[in-house]
Formats: structure tokens, C-alpha cells, sequence
């Protein structure tokens, strides 16, 4: 049982110092930011921002893999604008007689970068905090515990099932369904997996339910025992909710003031 | 007609845990699979099913490689029955669910219609036909599971627990279906910790221990070597417990034998 | 024999019982391990709503939509950070389903894969927005984009494009994963169906 | 006896929603309250959701009909739902079930329950080492709850069960999936657990008999017997429905009776009946 850290404690790593709440504001403005703005210089901007961030960070390892999802995405954007943006005007450059042309590539770039931006401060996430933190800090700050278990759960149940997956297919296998072989035998493998699969999850969250209810969960009087301290926790949030505000203010502006 | 085992070694990759079975041959009847959670035996059973691989050593299912023998041509041949059906049963009902199983051996409408009639019967869940498996008791359920078996019936039984989670008239009936199967040349082998069950119905055992075959004999010669039985784990019959209370350390495998010994 | 609501509860309860508290992570949980089955498939499927449908047709549209938010929530945060932004599809799906299986539209085969069509078009209307912002119109899958690309360049504006390459996407899953579901919660023992019930 | 140290149950029946027929149907007896009861009956014949009645999931986690009047000495479930885990303990028959499925330690899995009273951590830190030491978990406090071994977490379940010091416990067939090593364990510690009110179902009639103060016999929902396991196997009328003992077996064929005339049900009898204990 850890006891309960009474002064800031810097972990070693500059980033867990930042509490769980921040990072996910600053994800948050980033995707309002992204939905809001579609100028290029913006996004170079937050793009380069996201990736000191990740450097600072030290995870950039972590962060590469998460891209790789998606560079055939942005391959396919880049080429796609390029050849097809309705703006399109002059041509850059022609390959195999393809024209690419300046305005679709620029939006490609546009596009592209705020992807990667997501993903890298996205990252900063992942890769800094742990589940539990999470699950403490957010209860700490007076998140109801009910919505902090439907939230933190799920990152648990996940090997559960994966495990009663595993147990299922063998037993089917010894039936005589084989998952792994062709297309054919793996699409008519859906329903003798997926059936018992899903019925025991179900079966299992009936279980916890009521063990969770037999264990005092509805308690109002709970009290966690943990306190994580951060570093300048609340003016973090504040800054980062003044910060959304701002973009959405500006946007308000930019719009009413091209209407006037 | 049997299952051969030789210089079989198995690993699972992090964990120390090894099964090393040097030779064993299994042929007709009853074979009972005795040792503590976790003594190899459930890993036995999936090598001899073929859903592990075999890493060395070989196993020939009557006659032909473990590993030969795959998807339907298995079934006829050896067949499991898990500790616990619900991984198993996805059929909107009871019928459909051994219907299922049948139809992986024949596609004659009228056979499978057969098949699927004389094992719900032998399981006396014929009433339930149109019930909804998962509505089942867990003891029933566990005779659906069985009764899958059954359809497919093949030469080899593997029965991995078959009486945890049944109640005594569930039992008496898995236990009545196993005793004809074994008087029909198949070899039913069954893991248990039942140790009154191994006493009075089956006449062969083996023991096994971390992953080693300790013992493979029959239950009086088991249970009148305590050291085995303290080196796996396990405790003698109930009915021995007892007399060792009064004094008695001989072996006895049923009251009725420690009564027909006594009534002088 | 289908579950009727006999008592007529209103299916907009919100308070979240602890039921549908636990209900709404294993949702989750069916829609990570449907989404990872039809990967494996390598068929232009996702699936990934299965969970969502279920826990809309088993406890009411608000639990389906708040599992469909978190699912997408929690995979942006754990696999792929872009996935966030379509919470908001999810939602509309999980709310598309409750209310059809609520009016019956789940009773009978037949019926399926009109239900299909209109959490599709629901889907698709509310994707199409967020793939213009996000991804010039894309939808991330090659096949759909294809078709836009190939409708672009036939001078078809890049909304109308982007909302039929989604669209034609959408229709296949919602109504593939909608036979799942369907089946699959006729499969349910009754006391599960009562417990998510009430 | 007053009435807070009564169990009594009065013409009570439990009917699931959109089920044929009752699974408890006119329940009647009155006993005792600080004892141990075990109750016997085939699959079907209401064992588990006797369970679930007396702990109160029935109706308040699973909706369900019922009909007649029940008490456990002054405990009212519903009443104080949000407390109950002060009262009663609950052990499943699936360990893995019991668990919050949030705790990342076995230590903050046997907490979570004094946690939701409240507790201070000093308080709820002193009372989980003293549980992991009373059940051998003490070496798994900082072992990941998913790492157990089978025996392990059917101890932790247990230990989660009494971390609140409940004055009820209710176990469900804890002892299927156990060993015999592990049962004769579990039914020795069960033994001696004095002056709490407990519940055990378990289709092993032998340890219950050498356990329990008194026997319930379900059938089909229905209470047909009720009273000592001696009482219940000499009864003229004993129903082919449970098989009797090993001792009693064999103090039957061998006519060692006791001398009331009964045969010996659990080992102490039998060693009286056949006059060695010392």
C-alpha cells in the first residue's frame, strides 16, 4: 500500500509531473484547433509545438509506431488532393504523367500535419501516465467513482476477454471450427466464436455488477486513500480552458467579422 | 486399437513448467488421470487433442499420427469433453447445438436426426430440445456439452473433470454412459480429483506430479503406497480416511468392500 | 420468442444503474475484440459498433450511445488517437439502434436490414463532416476512397463524394454487424435480457 | 431466543421474471441465528437463489417476484443496501467474478471494500495485512490479482468476503473447482468460525456433514428437510434425493449406532459410536 505523497514528488521523468487532466485538455485543444482552423502556417506550428513536446518527452520511439497507423492514410491524402483539389491551378510537377499541382499539395501538407499533431500530443498521453494514476487522479479531483469505473474498466476487461477468446477458440477448435485456416473457414468460425464469447462477457459483467454492489460500490461515503500531487495543477487547466476559449472566441470573430 | 505416447516432452515457453511422459500406452476401457491443479493434466489432454504443438516425441491416435489427424477426420477418433462447456455452446437451442455437432460427421438427414435423438436421450435432455442452452443449469449445460460429444462418438474420450459442477443424478448418468462406452472397446480417459469415483469404477490410474507420471497402476496398489499419494498431493477414499481414524490402515476402495472384509 | 418491453419504462432513463455501468465496459470490450476478429478477416468490414448495438438493444439508447462514446474515446487514447474525433458517430449510432429496437425494428429478419440502411445513412451523415474536416473528404479505407477519388475527378463536389464514399462503407458494416447483433441477442439467455432490462 | 438472534423465513417464493414455474416456492422455518448452515439440493433446486435472497441481490441487483417475509436477525438488506458489505460477505462460486476488475494489487483488491465504507488508509492497511497473513497471501500483496493461482484467488475471494467483518457469510458452492486438499482446508478453517451467521452450499455431503450446525434440503424450490445432518439420515422416510455420508454408510451396514439408537453422521459420532475417542 503506498502511502499518500503529501509534497509534490517529482517523478523522474519531467512528463508524469504534468497531472493526467492537463494532457488531455491539451489533446482536447488540439482537436478544437484542428476543427477550426484550416490555415497551413497554424498547423506547421502546432505540429512542430507537438513534436518537442514528444522529444522532450523522450517517447518518441513510443510515438513513431502510433503514426505508422496512419502514413498509407497520408499517402493516399497527399495523392488524392494533389491530383483531384477542386482549387487546383498550377502545376508543380508531372510524374508518368500524373500532374500534381501547388494548392493540393499545400492542403495535402495542411492536412497531414494536423493528423500527426493529434497523434504526437495524443501520444504525450499514452505514454506518461498509467492506468491507475488516472483512475486515482481523476476520482481525487472529484470525478463521481461510478463514471471513473465505466471509464478505467474497460482498460481492464480488455484481457479478460482477449484470454476468453483464446479458451474459446481451442474449445471450438476441438469441435471441429478451425479459426485460423482460409477466408471461408475463418467467416463461418464468426458465430461459434463470437456467440460464446459474448455471452460470457455479458455473463461475467452481470457477476461484477452485483459483487461490485455486495462490496459497497454505491457507497456515497467513499474516500480515497491515495493523493497524487502535480506540478501546478490548476493553473494548468485553466490556462489550457482559457486557451479553448480563445481559439473558439477568434474563430467567432474571424467569422463575424467577414459577415459585417 | 490405442492411443501410444513415447519420449513425449512438452514446455510452455515462460514458465517453467515441463511435461516429460517417457512411453505410456492407453487401450480400451476405463483410464482415470489423477494429480493437483496444475499437475499437467488438462496439458495432456490438449497434446493428445492436437491443440498444442508437439514440440518432440510422438502420439498416434489408433494408428495414425496425433498431428496427421486433422479438423473432421479427428472427431471420429478422439474427442474432449472441457471442465467447462460454456466456451462450447453457441446454438440457439439445445437440439440445434448437438444437431450441429452431428452434421460435422454425416450430412444424412435422417442419421444425424438418429444421432442427435440417442444422445439427448442417454443425457435425458431430451424434454429441454428447444430450450436455449445458456437457460440451462450449469449441470445441464455440462450433459449438453457431453451429448455434443456423444454425437460426434468418437474411439477416444478425453473427459477433462466431467463430474465438477454436476449434481449426484447428473453423475450417475455420465458415469453409466462412460461404463458402456468402455464395455464397447472405446478408451475413455478421465481426469479427476474424485478419489471414491477412481476406487470404485475405474481399473486403471495414473498419477501424475509437476509435470512427471509418478504412478500407473491400479487403485489398491495406489492407494496402499502413501508416499505417492503425499508426493502428488492427493488423499486416499473417504471411506480409508475414515478407517484410518479407527485404527485401520489397510486399503479399502468402497464401504462395501471394508463391510464384505468385516462381516465375520 | 422476442422480448417485448412489456413494462413501458421510457426508454430515455438516464440515471446509469450500476447495470448499465458494467454493461457499457464490456460493450467496449465486444466492440475492441469484434473490430481486432474482422481485422484478421481482412474483409471491408469493421464491426467495431457490434458492442454498441448490443448494449443499445439491451439497455436503451443513452447506455448504447455512452458505450459508443467511450469506445472510441478510449481507442483514441490507447490505439489510434484520430478515432476520437468519430465519438460522435458512435453516439448517433448508439442512439439510431435503441430507438429502432425500441419500435420493433429488430423483431424479425426481415426487418434487419432496413434498420441496416437507416443507422448507415445516420452514420454517414454524421462521418461525413468530420472526414472533410479531418481528411479532405477520405475515409481512411481504401476502397471507399477509390470511389471517391474516381467521383472527384468526375466533377462531383467533394461532400457528395465523401458522404457516398462513407455511405457505401457504412451500408455493408451496419447492416452485417446488425445480423450479428440480432442473432446474437436472440441467442441470449432470458435472465441476462431481464437483468439489463429494468 | 429474541428476534435479532432468528433467522425466519415465512411463505417465501422467488419467481424470475418471465420463468415457468417458482425457483422458491413457500419457504418455511425458523432457526437459530450464529450458526452454520449448509444446504443441499440437486442443480435447479434453488440453492443459488436462496443465496441471492437472503444477501439481498435479490430484488436489489436482480428483479425478481417475491412473495412472504424473511429475516436474518435485525439485518434488512434493502434497507441499508449501501452498507451491506458491513453486514454480509458474499463468496461466489467463480472466484474471478468476485473481483472490482480496478485494482492493479491484491493489497488494493481485498481494500476496495473499506474503501467504499470510508476507512482511513492506516485503518484499512492494518486490517489487509492481517487478512493476508490469516489466508497465506501475504508474499501476492503486490502481485497483479490476474497472476493467482486457482487455490490463491479462491483465498483472496474469501479474504475480500471478511475484510468488513461481516456477521453473515454466504458462500456458493465455494469449493467446486478447489482440490481435495484445498476442500478439507477450506471446511477445517470454516469449522471454526464461531458466532457468525453462515450460509454453504456444496454438492460434497461428506464435509458438510462434519461442518455444519444444521442442514437445509431443497428440492424443485421446495424445503423438505430441515435440521441436524444426524436427524436428516435417520429419518425413516430419508428421500433417495441426497446420498448419505460415507460414516453413515458404513456405520449402517456395520450397526454401529450411537446410544440414542441413531447411526453416526459426521466423524466425532462415529468415533463415539464405535467408542475410540480417547
Amino acid at each position: 500500500m503506498s502511502d499518500s505523497e503529501s509534497s509534490v514528488v517529482l517523478r523522474q521523468n519531467w512528463a508524469q509531473n504534468i497531472d493526467p487532466v492537463t494532457k488531455l485538455l491539451l489533446v482536447a485543444c488540439v482537436l478544437l484547433g484542428s476543427l477550426l482552423y484550416k490555415s497551413l502556417t497554424y498547423s506547421l506550428v502546432v505540429l512542430g509545438l507537438s513534436v518537442f513536446l514528444v522529444l522532450a518527452a523522450r517517447i518518441q520511439a513510443k510515438a513513431l509506431r502510433l503514426i505508422e497507423f496512419s502514413l498509407f492514410l497520408i499517402a493516399t491524402i497527399v495523392l488524392i488532393q494533389g491530383l483531384l483539389y477542386p482549387f487546383n491551378r498550377t502545376v508543380l510537377l508531372t510524374v508518368f504523367h500524373l500532374r500534381f499541382y501547388k494548392e493540393g499539395l499545400l492542403y495535402a501538407l495542411m492536412l497531414s500535419s494536423r493528423l500527426l499533431s493529434i497523434i504526437f500530443v495524443t501520444s504525450f498521453f499514452i505514454f506518461t501516465t498509467t492506468i491507475t494514476e488516472n483512475a486515482t487522479y481523476l476520482e481525487q479531483i472529484g470525478v463521481p467513482y461510478h463514471t471513473v469505473y465505466v471509464l478505467i474498466s474497460v482498460c481492464y476487461i480488455l484481457p479478460q476477454i482477449n484470454k476468453n477468446m483464446r479458451h474459446i477458440q481451442v474449445a471450438q477448435r476441438a469441435r471441429g471450427v478451425n479459426p485460423q485456416s482460409n477466408i471461408a473457414e475463418q467467416v463461418r468460425a464468426i458465430i461459434p466464436i463470437l456467440v460464446p464469447l459474448i455471452t460470457k462477457t455479458l455473463m461475467q459483467s452481470v457477476e461484477r455488477s452485483t459483487a461490485l454492489q455486495l462490496r459497497g460500490f454505491s457507497n456515497p461515503n467513499r474516500q480515497q486513500t491515495e493523493k497524487l500531487t502535480y506540478y501546478r495543477a490548476e493553473l494548468a487547466h485553466r490556462g489550457l480552458i482559457l486557451l479553448a476559449a480563445l481559439l473558439g472566441g477568434w474563430k467567432i470573430w474571424m467569422i463575424l467579422s467577414k459577415l459585417v | 486399437m490405442s492411443v501410444e505416447i513415447n519420449q513425449l516432452h512438452f514446455t510452455y515457453q515462460n514458465s517453467n513448467f515441463g511435461l516429460q511422459i517417457p512411453a505410456l500406452s492407453l487401450d480400451k476401457g476405463l483410464t482415470a488421470i489423477v494429480g493437483q491443479n496444475g499437475a499437467g493434466k488438462s496439458t495432456f489432454f490438449k497434446l493428445l487433442m492436437g491443440l498444442l504443438p508437439l514440440q518432440d516425441g510422438n502420439i498416434s491416435i489408433n494408428g495414425k499420427g496425433s498431428h496427421e489427424l486433422t479438423g473432421r477426420a479427428r472427431l471420429t477418433e478422439i474427442g474432449i469433453l472441457f471442465q467447462n462447456p460454456d466456451d462450447q455452446l453457441f446454438n440457439a437451442t439445445v437440439k440445434k447445438e448437438v444437431t450441429w455437432s452431428a452434421r460435422q460427421i454425416t450430412r444424412d438427414r435422417a442419421q444425424v436426426d438418429q444421432i442427435v435423438e440417442s444422445a439427448l436421450t442417454k443425457v435425458e435432455l431430451l424434454d429441454k430440445a428447444d430450450e436455449n442452452p445458456f437457460d440451462l443449469s450449469l449441470s445441464d449445460r455440462k450433459l449438453l456439452a457431453f451429448a455434443t460429444l456423444l454425437a460426434t462418438n468418437p474411439q477416444t474420450y478425453l473427459m477433462d473433470e466431467p463430474m465438477i459442477a454436476l449434481d449426484w443424478h447428473s453423475q450417475t448418468i455420465v458415469l453409466h454412459i462412460l461404463k458402456q462406452l468402455a464395455d464397447e472397446g472405446r478408451q475413455i480417459i478421465v481426469s479427476t480429483h474424485d478419489m471414491d469415483l477412481v476406487a470404485h469404477s475405474f481399473p486403471r490410474v495414473i498419477t501424475f506430479d509437476h509435470g512427471a507420471m509418478v504412478f500407473d497402476g491400479t487403485p489398491t496398489a495406489l492407494f496402499g503406497s502413501p508416499a505417492i499419494l503425499a508426493q502428488a498431493g492427493l488423499l486416499p477414499p473417504r471411506i480409508m480416511q475414515l478407517c484410518a481414524l479407527l485404527g485401520d490402515t489397510n486399503v479399502y476402495l468402497t464401504t462395501e468392500d471394508y463391510v464384505s472384509k468385516h462381516q465375520a | 420468442m422476442q422480448i417485448k418491453n412489456t413494462n413501458a419504462t421510457s426508454m430515455w432513463r438516464f440515471k446509469l444503474s450500476t447495470k448499465a455501468m458494467v454493461l457499457i465496459p464490456a460493450a467496449v470490450g465486444i466492440n475492441y475484440v469484434a473490430k481486432a476478429f474482422a481485422e484478421g478477416l481482412k474483409l471491408p468490414l469493421w464491426l467495431g459498433s457490434l458492442g454498441t448495438y448490443l448494449a443499445s438493444m439491451l439497455a436503451g439508447p443513452i447506455p448504447g450511445a455512452i458505450s459508443g462514446f467511450i469506445n472510441n474515446v478510449i481507442y483514441g487514447l490507447t490505439l489510434s488517437p484520430i478515432s476520437t474525433i468519430y465519438s460522435i458517430t458512435s453516439i448517433g449510432i448508439g442512439i439510431a439502434v435503441g430507438i429502432l429496437f425500441y419500435k420493433g425494428w429488430f423483431d424479425s429478419a426481415k426487418k434487419v436490414w432496413l434498420a441496416g440502411i437507416i443507422i448507415a445513412l445516420v452514420s454517414a451523415i454524421i462521418s461525413t463532416p468530420l472526414n472533410v474536416a479531418f481528411y479532405g473528404g477520405q475515409t481512411g479505407v481504401v476502397w471507399g476512397d477509390a470511389l471517391f477519388a474516381v467521383l472527384v475527378s468526375h466533377s462531383f463536389p467533394v461532400w457528395i463524394a465523401s458522404f457516398i464514399d462513407e455511405f457505401v462503407l457504412d451500408l455493408l458494416d451496419k447492416i452485417v454487424v446488425g445480423y450479428l447483433a440480432y442473432f446474437i441477442y436472440k441467442q441470449l439467455p432470458k435472465k441476462l435480457i431481464y437483468f439489463f432490462k429494468d | 431466543m429474541d428476534d435479532s438472534q432468528q433467522i425466519s423465513l415465512n411463505k417465501v417464493s422467488v419467481a424470475y421474471p418471465g420463468a415457468e414455474r417458482n425457483q422458491l416456492s413457500d419457504l418455511t422455518i425458523k432457526t437459530p441465528a450464529h450458526q452454520i448452515i449448509g444446504i443441499l439440493g440437486p442443480s435447479n433446486s434453488g440453492k443459488t437463489t436462496l443465496c441471492r435472497l437472503l444477501s439481498g441481490i435479490i430484488p436489489q441487483v436482480m428483479r425478481a417476484d417475491v412473495q412472504g417475509e424473511y429475516r436474518l436477525g435485525t439485518l434488512n438488506p434493502t434497507a441499508n443496501w449501501a452498507e451491506i458489505n458491513r453486514f454480509i460477505g458474499y463468496v461466489f462460486q467463480n472466484p474471478a467474478d468476485q473481483l472490482s476488475g480496478m485494482a492493479e494489487t491484491v493489497a488494493t483488491e481485498m481494500a476496495f471494500s473499506l474503501v467504499n465504507l470510508g476507512q482511513s488508509a492506516s485503518a484499512i492497511d492494518a486490517k489487509v495485512r492481517a487478512l493476508a497473513r490469516q489466508f497465506q497471501l501475504i508474499d501476492q500483496l503486490n502481485q497483479n490479482p490476474a497472476t493467482l493461482s486457482g487455490g490463491q484467488m479462491q483465498r483472496l475471494a474469501i479474504a475480500c468476503a471478511l475484510v468488513t467483518d461481516p456477521e453473515v457469510l454466504i458462500f456458493d458452492d465455494p469449493t467446486s473447482q478447489m482440490d481435495p486438499v484445498g476442500t478439507s482446508q477450506f471446511f477445517a478453517w470454516l469449522k471454526n468460525q464461531h458466532d457468525k451467521t453462515i450460509f454453504v452450499t456444496s454438492t460434497n455431503v461428506d464435509a458438510l456433514c462434519n461442518t455444519v450446525d444444521s442442514l437445509w434440503v431443497l428440492n424443485a424450490g421446495q424445503l423438505v428437510a430441515s435440521g441436524t445432518p444426524r436427524k436428516i439420515f435417520n429419518q425413516p422416510a430419508k428421500s433417495e434425493l441426497i446420498p448419505a455420508p460415507v460414516v453413515f454408510n458404513l456405520a449402517s451396514q456395520m450397526g454401529w449406532a450411537l446410544p440414542d439408537g441413531d447411526y453416526p453422521v459426521t466423524q466425532a459420532e462415529l468415533m463415539e459410536a464405535t467408542g475410540h475417542e480417547r
